[in-house]
This record gives structure tokens, C-alpha cells and sequence, in this order.
């Protein structure tokens, strides 16, 4: 049987899931975007996105290209600056779920956006190292570093694959719960982290006790062979392993023509 | 007091080589038409801050006017790498760029405490993170009174700081409105302030809590209808999407970038 | 998400006995109505913070509200004492008053620090004053870059804060124009707030960097017109100087307050 | 020969005339926000005043009772928030002029705005005995504590007698140049203190070399003798006395004027 939507698809919708009407959504650009704004034109009219250009309770009617496209702040509550943001609704504790997506991810869910290191045979990893030693640079941490601790918990969404799924991160940008899984431990003043992982082949949660990545669910037609093969180290399926349900009619429609929305205007320009 | 001027003279009145310059603007009103006029003056060895360098720094760092970026976010949004950035970077290409790497919620409080006339800010900040690792500003204080360890970095204090707004009166006083970003803190924070701005009008029409810099934290005015464009102006035009998307071929190839430069900007005069 | 209530209601579902409670509003918009309600439900052995008691205060503490008072100038603008606060301080009349005083600026950062999630704030403050020998409160943390001493005070973090604004739309969402004080710090920082708003209104009609508070950062809102006599609301009306004025004479003595007390106050319902 | 003027106006016109045109002024309520209007009114129209309410660039019509009225948000610039003006407009190194008033001042220029002691007897004061056994409370310390030290220079303007000019204030709650007159050499990041005050008598100015506060100019028809015998330490007259220039018909034309309507508008009351 051929299923009628993408994995990619499938990877938003399930995302979009994950997020409820009630929730404040501090919004990373690109998926993470994509997915907040399915479901807030889906099942979570309500859904307050917040976006770190400033823009507060945004309702966007096409995807912002960039973190502070004129459309995120017309479409806005209010708009403040960027230290506020950063201050009093970040830090000050607003935020229910930051939502980021990510270059490389590892089994304790910290996320790597800085650097890819150029020798990757070193057995324990070092950020410091990797940073000397860069293969290709990435675009750096952005919001991302504070959102991952701020923020009451965290949503990740990144395409599955080894390249991107990696025992241990070239470095540390944004931790999930640290290289030896304990970090939050120490800092109870901080947000509880990851709380899940949607890809285009599975669901992730970190295992309570050790907080190591383990897939809960199975997005249907996807064998574990596959996320096993897509997974740069020995991943454990929980024992409760479910199959995620498939988007329904209404979450492809949404998300179809908010693609085909987005791509027209963004290849449009012109006065207001 | 705000003197109004060409951008061609508020540039070479206040940027010196060596200068460390904040060109800022959150995607929305990044000051490009005041980018150009420094590349057109070949200024050096800058230090260049910005959250987000974005294409802006790209063509600066292409042209060789840095030497060191301190930053929190090098992509181009929604496309993808900064290649001027990353040459510099991987291949000493025009020359070597020294880096400081933050998280923007550093950045921005570096920006509050610099205007607030802080040495440093303190937040909540770099848990878990390798960032410390390998930027030797990111430091701690202590919470006198909870015990608590809080990240502090050194306040941020341009020699230069330029912006771009909507518009100025007739007094100099400067509204922005939209994405402020940190565009009042660059100034207030800025031994140098020049501001770009679309047009002057006779009267702002601001509200009352509206983000206004009065004329006297300003030292240059410089009318630049677009200055802010391929980003964007709230109210006046809208993000050049194409130009970012297009910026990918040219930035990638540093012939392709050699040949933009000499054509779009060096053979240009400021507007 | 902010629910809309009687003014009774919401201050009888907050505030309990023992709690720490800012009623802010600099001068502008100060909740007197909330005070009386609060005054009314005789709630006791508050801890009451506010940068300028003003009559507010004078009115909570005379009536016996009052275990502890956090503040940094106590005085009738523009007119002379607080009577109640001096008979309290000076007499233990009603009872017994702690006080913790500090500078404006300290509070004024206190409350940032509050909405900004840090357990202090820190500033270049009390150089040569004499507060800190009086305020265990007041500490100092060193600039790791500088080594430059700088003053630390508490976060201010209430447990009810209560602030009047001009007007919420039917979502709940608050609109705060002209002198805006600490109003949206008070919001943020409290773990429960109380709005009191001169209207409901369809649409806030409110620029894009307006001082809007979402609704679901306030857990009450109750509609109390005239809700910020006297002091003012810009747009609606203006501060009641004679009040202020005439309340000398009233607060000066403990027959004539409770009279007033009992007549004003104890004897009327809630908007 | 009767003057035309009284003391008091006589205070204001010279306390207005110490600003000038391109200042920025932080203004304290009652006596210097009298002053900084009528320079705005006469010499210095494009003075910038700025409140500590948040009101920056304010052109008040009548004098504000209280330190955040209507008028002056309504005839500011711009107004911003309290916590915006303490950070970035005062500590932010924005302010030439801190203009403040006081209860008592002191020969080096510490000012008490806090408690006025009920044991003076003591020949060495400390701010914490005062405060302990208060005669008098005092509405505190507001802004000045930071005004004094953030803005460039502060003046201060204050009616001479006895009860206010003391040898020592019973608590400094605001520092001219501390008990001792150093305190300000150790801190090298803030203003330059006090520099000038204006009395209802003369003009007095820090000694360069001790800090202690000098008269150098005289009011009209003001005797040295009034001076000393309104003075709480024994005062010492510059070399270079000079006599204060008189008030001129505009400026007491406009003070009269502006404390006229000012009286008319703070009696009535209404919608706006």
C-alpha cells in the first residue's frame, strides 16, 4: 500500500500533534515553523507562537522565510524587542515549549548546530576539539542554547538519518541532557528538556531514568531496521512501541496549501 | 545632536580602521545601504558585531573589512550557509577572521547591559552548553543571595553603532517600529550613533510608548530610501526573498562575489 | 488565560493572609480599587511592595493590611506626608510596620530582575549612600571583566501582583498607555495578577510596540471603572489633585482616617 | 531698596539660569522642576527634561504636582517604562544634569531625604544610629541615590537655613561627595557629583582640592552675616564673591505666570 503523504508529512503533522491548544510555543524557523503553524490552523487554534525576533501570539497566514518576517510581526498580538523577548518572556519563564530543530542530535538528546568536526574517530568526543578542528561550519546557536533550558520543556524535529542521528554531538551547542545524560540534575532552576523527538520515521522519548533516546512509536510502514539503520548508535524501542496514526485529510490539506501559500509569496516581492 | 548628512559623509566621519561597529536590525531593517558605503570606503580591520550576520557581514568579511566577528547566529535564514563567512573562516580567504561565538540570548543581553551602561550582563544562560569552551568571554557571577552560578559576558560598547529606522523628524528624533530587535540599545550603547532612514517627515505620528530615539542620542542622520533593502521596512517595502535566495550562487563562488562587488557596489555611489 | 471576574472575586480568590502584594502604577494608573477591595475583605499581615506607597499604602496600612512595607520614596507627591505610614513607623499604630527601603533605581531593577527570571538584579547603585547600612537587602557582586563592585538586590517576585490598565479586549489581552511605570514587570514576575481595566473593548487598537500584556499572563480581570481614582488613567481622566490635597488632613489624624475609613471604604461595595 | 522679586523667586531664576540650552536634565520634583521650566521658558527652550516617571523630552505647560502627571506624558517625546529610565537613560550615562532638592544638606554636599535624628547631640553621625531613633521620617531616598552618581553633574537647589544646611546630615542617603568629601575618587566610573547649589541666599560650589561647599556669589542685598547665620558649619566665602545678577522681567514674568496657571490647574479637575 502506498500511503498518500511524505514522510516529511508525516514529520509535521506528527509534530503539529504534539502541540495543544493551550500551550505558549517559543518557534525555531523551518520545521519546527512549519509544524506550529499546522496546528495552529488545525487543532490548536488557540496556540500562543512566540518567535525570538519578538513577535508574541504571531498568526502567520504564509511560513516565515526568516526568524523576523514582516508577516510575523503584522500578524502579532504585540512585538517587542529582542533583550525582552530574551529577558522577561524566555527567561522570565512564559514559555511552556521551545520547539527547535537541529544539524546533529546524540542519544541524550543535546543538539549540535555549531560545527562538524573534521576528524570524527576521536572515541570521546570534545567540543573543543571539534571546534578547532572544523569540517564544516555551521550557522551557530542562535536562540537555541537558552530556549533548551528556559523553556518548560522541549519539542525536537529533525529529519532521521545517521548523519544527523549520532551516538555523541561534534559539540554541545544546546543541551539536551548533557554528554553524560545528568546535566539538568544540577540545576533545578532550569526547564525539564526534550520531552520528545519527531522525525519522518519515528517518535522519540528519553527514557526516564537514564534519558537516552528510545523510539515510543513507529510511523506506519516504517520497520525498526530502518531507524536502526538510521540511527548512528544502538537504538532501543520501548517496550510499549505504538504506530503513530497517519495525518488525516484535513492536516494534509492544511499543511499543502500552506506550503504552496509560502512558495508563491516568497517568490513574489513588492511595496506594502 | 543629530547632524543630518550624506551617508557618504556620516561614514567617513565616524568609521575608523580598527573601529568595532554594531550593524544591526532583526531581519527587519538591517542597515545594508550603510554596509555598502563601508565597503565602498574600504575600511579595515573591523570588529563586526551582529546577532545574526546574515547576508550583510557575508559581503563585509567578502570585501575585507574584517577582522574579527562576534556573533550568535551565521546562516542565511531560510537558504543556508554564509559562504563569504565560512571561506574566511576555513580558508583565511580574504584574510583571517577571528570569531567570538555566542547564543543570541547572550547577544541580546550584552546589547541591554551596553546600553545600560553595565560592564557586563548576567542571565540565566550557556547551562550544559560548550559554547564556554571555546569563547574565553563567557563568564559567571554568583547570586548573593540564592547561591545560584548565572552566565555574565562582557557588556557590548561599539565604537560605531548604525541602524536603519522608518523615519526621522525634522528635530532628528528617529521612530522604529515593528521588529526593534536591539536597535535602541545599539545606539544608546554606541560612542558613535549613525542612523539611515527612509524619509523625513514633519511630524512621527508616534504613539506615546512608541520606540522613539530622540535626536541628541544620534550623531549622524542619513536619508537612504531602501537602505534596509534586501531585508525589509515595516510600512515602506518587503523582504527581497529572491535577492536572499539568489545571495547563495554568488556568495558561494569568489569570483562570482569579486565580480558583484566591483559591479554593485564599488561602481555605485552611495545613494 | 486570564479570567474575567468581579473585582471581589478576584481578590478574594488571590490574596490570602500573609501574602506578598505589589499594587504598582507610577503616579499613572495606580489600582486604588483593588487597595479598597482589598481593605474591605480585611486581609492582614501583607507584605506590601511598592516603589511610591502613595495614598494607596497610607490607606492598606492605617487600615491594618500591612505587616511589612518595601519602597523607595513615601511620600503625598507634591503635598508632604504619609501620616498612617509615619504613625506606623513611629508609633506602631495600628501595629507594628518592618519597613526594607531602597532607591528608586534599585526597585525599579528589582522588579526587572523579577520579570526577567533572575533571583536578583544588579546595578551601579548606593555608591556613598547610607541605605545598604540599613537594608540587609542590598549586596553586591563583582564584574568578572572590570572587577568593578556593583549593587545587587533581591528579585521582586509577588505573590499577587495588581496593577490597572486602560482597557482589555474580550481575549483577555491588556493595553498599557503613557507613563507605564513597572505595570508590565508586576504582571510577569507575580505568580498570580490582577488586572483592573477602565473598559472592555473589541479590538486594543494598539501599534505594534504598544505595552500589551497577553491574556494568558493574567489570571484576573475585573472591569472597575474610575478604578485608578484619584490618581489618573491617560485618556479617560485625570489625576484628582484636591484628593490628594485634602487626604493630608485625613491621614494626619487616627479618628478623622477611621472615619473615612468606615464611611469610604467599609460602608460601600465594590464597583 | 525693596526688591521687585522674593527670595524664593530669586532661587528659582538662578537655579533656571545654571541650565543651559543643550542639556539633558534629569529633574526632581518641586523646586528644580520649577527651575528646569522656566529655563525651558526663557533662555533654554530646547533643554531636554527628563522624569524619572519614564517621560523624556517633556514640555510641561503647568508644573506637575507629582512626578508622573498627565501633562507629562502627553507633552513628552516619548515615554518609557521605569525600569528602561533607570537602566539605559540615567545608568546609561544619557544625563548631563541630575537636578535635585533635599531636607538637609551637608558641607560636602551629602544630602537626607531618609530620617531626621531624634538624638543630634552625637559629634559623629552615622546614618544607621539616625535611622534607628528617627524624630522624623522623611519620604526616602527615590531617585536621588543614583541621580547623584549617574548623571554627569548634579545641581541642587534647596532654601537656606539651619535646619537644612548641616555640618553633617543625620543620614546620607544621597552622596555629594561623602562624609569625608573622597568618596568619589574611588569610583572612577560615576559623575562628577554636585557642582553647583543654589539657595534662596547664594550660590555655593564645591572647594576644587577639599569638596567642602563654598559660598561664591551673594544674592542681592544678601549679607554674608545672613549667610553664616543660616549655615550649620562655619562657611566659607570664595575670594572671587561675587553678587548674583538680578532676576530680569521675562524671567519673573514667566515664573509667575507658569506658578499661576499651575495653581489653577491643580484646583480643578475632570474628564480629559
Amino acid at each position: 500500500m502506498t500511503a498518500n503523504y511524505t514522510p516529511a508529512e508525516m514529520m509535521t503533522v506528527t509534530a503539529a500533534r504534539a502541540l495543544s491548544n493551550n500551550m505558549t510555543c517559543f518557534v525555531g524557523i523551518g520545521l519546527p515553523s512549519e509544524a506550529a503553524n499546522v496546528a495552529r490552523m488545525t487543532h490548536a487554534p488557540d496556540i500562543t507562537l512566540i518567535y525570538e525576533s519578538g513577535t508574541i501570539q504571531t498568526k502567520p497566514e504564509i511560513l516565515p522565510l526568516s526568524i523576523g518576517d514582516g508577516e510575523l510581526c503584522e500578524s502579532a498580538l504585540t512585538t517587542v524587542s529582542v533583550p525582552e523577548m530574551f529577558r522577561y518572556w524566555l527567561q522570565g519563564g512564559h514559555i511552556d515549549v521551545g520547539f527547535l530543530g537541529t544539524a546533529q542530535i546524540d542519544k541524550y538528546a543535546n543538539l549540535n548546530t555549531t560545527v562538524i568536526a573534521a576528524n570524527d574517530g576521536a572515541s570521546t568526543k570534545q567540543g573543543k576539539t571539534s571546534y578547532a578542528n572544523p569540517k564544516v561550519r555551521l550557522p551557530g546557536g542562535g536562540g537555541a542554547p537558552e530556549i533548551s533550558t528556559n523553556a518548560k520543556e522541549v519539542f525536537i524535529t529533525v529529519k532521521h538519518s545517521t548523519r544527523t542521528f549520532v551516538e555523541q554531538v561534534d559539540f554541545v551547542t544546546t543541551v539536551g541532557f548533557g554528554r553524560d545524560g545528568k546535566v539538568r540534575d544540577q540545576h533545578p532552576q532550569i526547564g525539564r528538556g526534550p520531552t520528545v523527538v519527531i522525525t519522518d520515521l519515528c517518535i522519540l522519548k528519553p527514557d526516564p531514568d537514564t534519558k537516552e533516546l528510545v523510539v515510543v512509536s513507529l510511523h506506519p510502514g516504517v520497520t525498526e531496521e530502518q531507524v536502526i539503520g538510521a540511527t548512528g548508535w544502538p537504538i532501543k524501542f520501548s517496550p510499549e512501541l505504538t504506530t503513530t496514526p497517519s495525518p488525516n485529510e484535513q492536516e494534509l490539506d492544511v499543511l499543502r496549501k500552506l506550503k504552496d501559500k509560502t512558495a508563491r509569496a516568497h517568490s513574489a516581492q513588492g511595496e506594502v | 545632536m543629530a547632524i543630518f548628512n550624506s551617508l557618504q559623509q556620516a561614514i567617513s566621519e565616524s568609521v575608523n580602521d580598527g573601529d568595532t561597529l554594531a550593524l544591526e536590525g532583526f531581519t527587519h531593517l538591517i542597515p545594508f545601504a550603510a554596509g555598502h558605503e563601508i565597503i565602498r570606503q574600504k575600511k579595515r580591520e573591523l570588529t563586526l558585531v551582529r546577532m545574526t550576520p546574515d547576508l550583510i557581514y557575508d559581503q563585509l568579511v567578502g570585501a575585507g573589512c574584517a577582522k574579527k566577528l562576534i556573533f550568535s547566529w551565521g546562516g542565511n535564514p531560510g537558504v543556508g550557509s554564509l559562504h563569504r563567512l565560512r571561506d574566511a573562516f576555513q580558508n583565511d580567504y580574504p584574510h583571517a577572521l577571528e570569531s567570538v561565538e555566542h547564543s543570541h540570548a547572550a547577544m541580546a543581553n550584552a546589547y541591554e547591559a551596553g546600553a545600560a551602561g553595565l560592564p557586563m550582563a548576567v542571565f540565566r544562560g550557556y547551562i550544559g552548553s560548550e559554547l564556554p569552551d571555546v569563547n574565553d568571554a563567557i563568564s559567571s557571577v554568583k547570586c548573593p543571595f540564592t547561591g545560584e552560578e548565572l552566565a555574565c559576558v562582557p557588556a557590548i560598547k561599539p565604537d560605531v553603532g548604525i541602524i536603519h529606522a522608518q523615519k526621522a523628524d525634522r528635530q532628528g528624533n528617529v521612530l522604529i517600529e515593528g521588529i526593534v530587535g536591539v536597535q535602541k540599545e545599539v545606539v544608546l550603547s554606541s560612542k558613535c550613533s549613525i542612523v539611515t532612514v527612509e524619509e523625513i517627515v514633519d511630524d512621527l505620528n508616534a504613539g506615546p510608548n512608541s520606540c522613539v530615539l530622540p535626536g541628541w542620542t544620534i550623531n549622524h542622520i542619513a536619508v537612504a530610501p531602501k537602505g534596509a533593502h534586501p531585508s525589509y521596512a515595516h510600512g515602506y517595502y518587503q523582504r527581497d526573498n529572491q535577492y536572499y535566495l539568489d545571495w547563495d550562487a554568488i556568495s558561494r563562488d569568489r569570483a562570482r562575489f569579486n565580480q558583484w562587488l566591483e559591479d554593485e557596489i564599488l561602481q555605485t555611489g552611495a545613494n
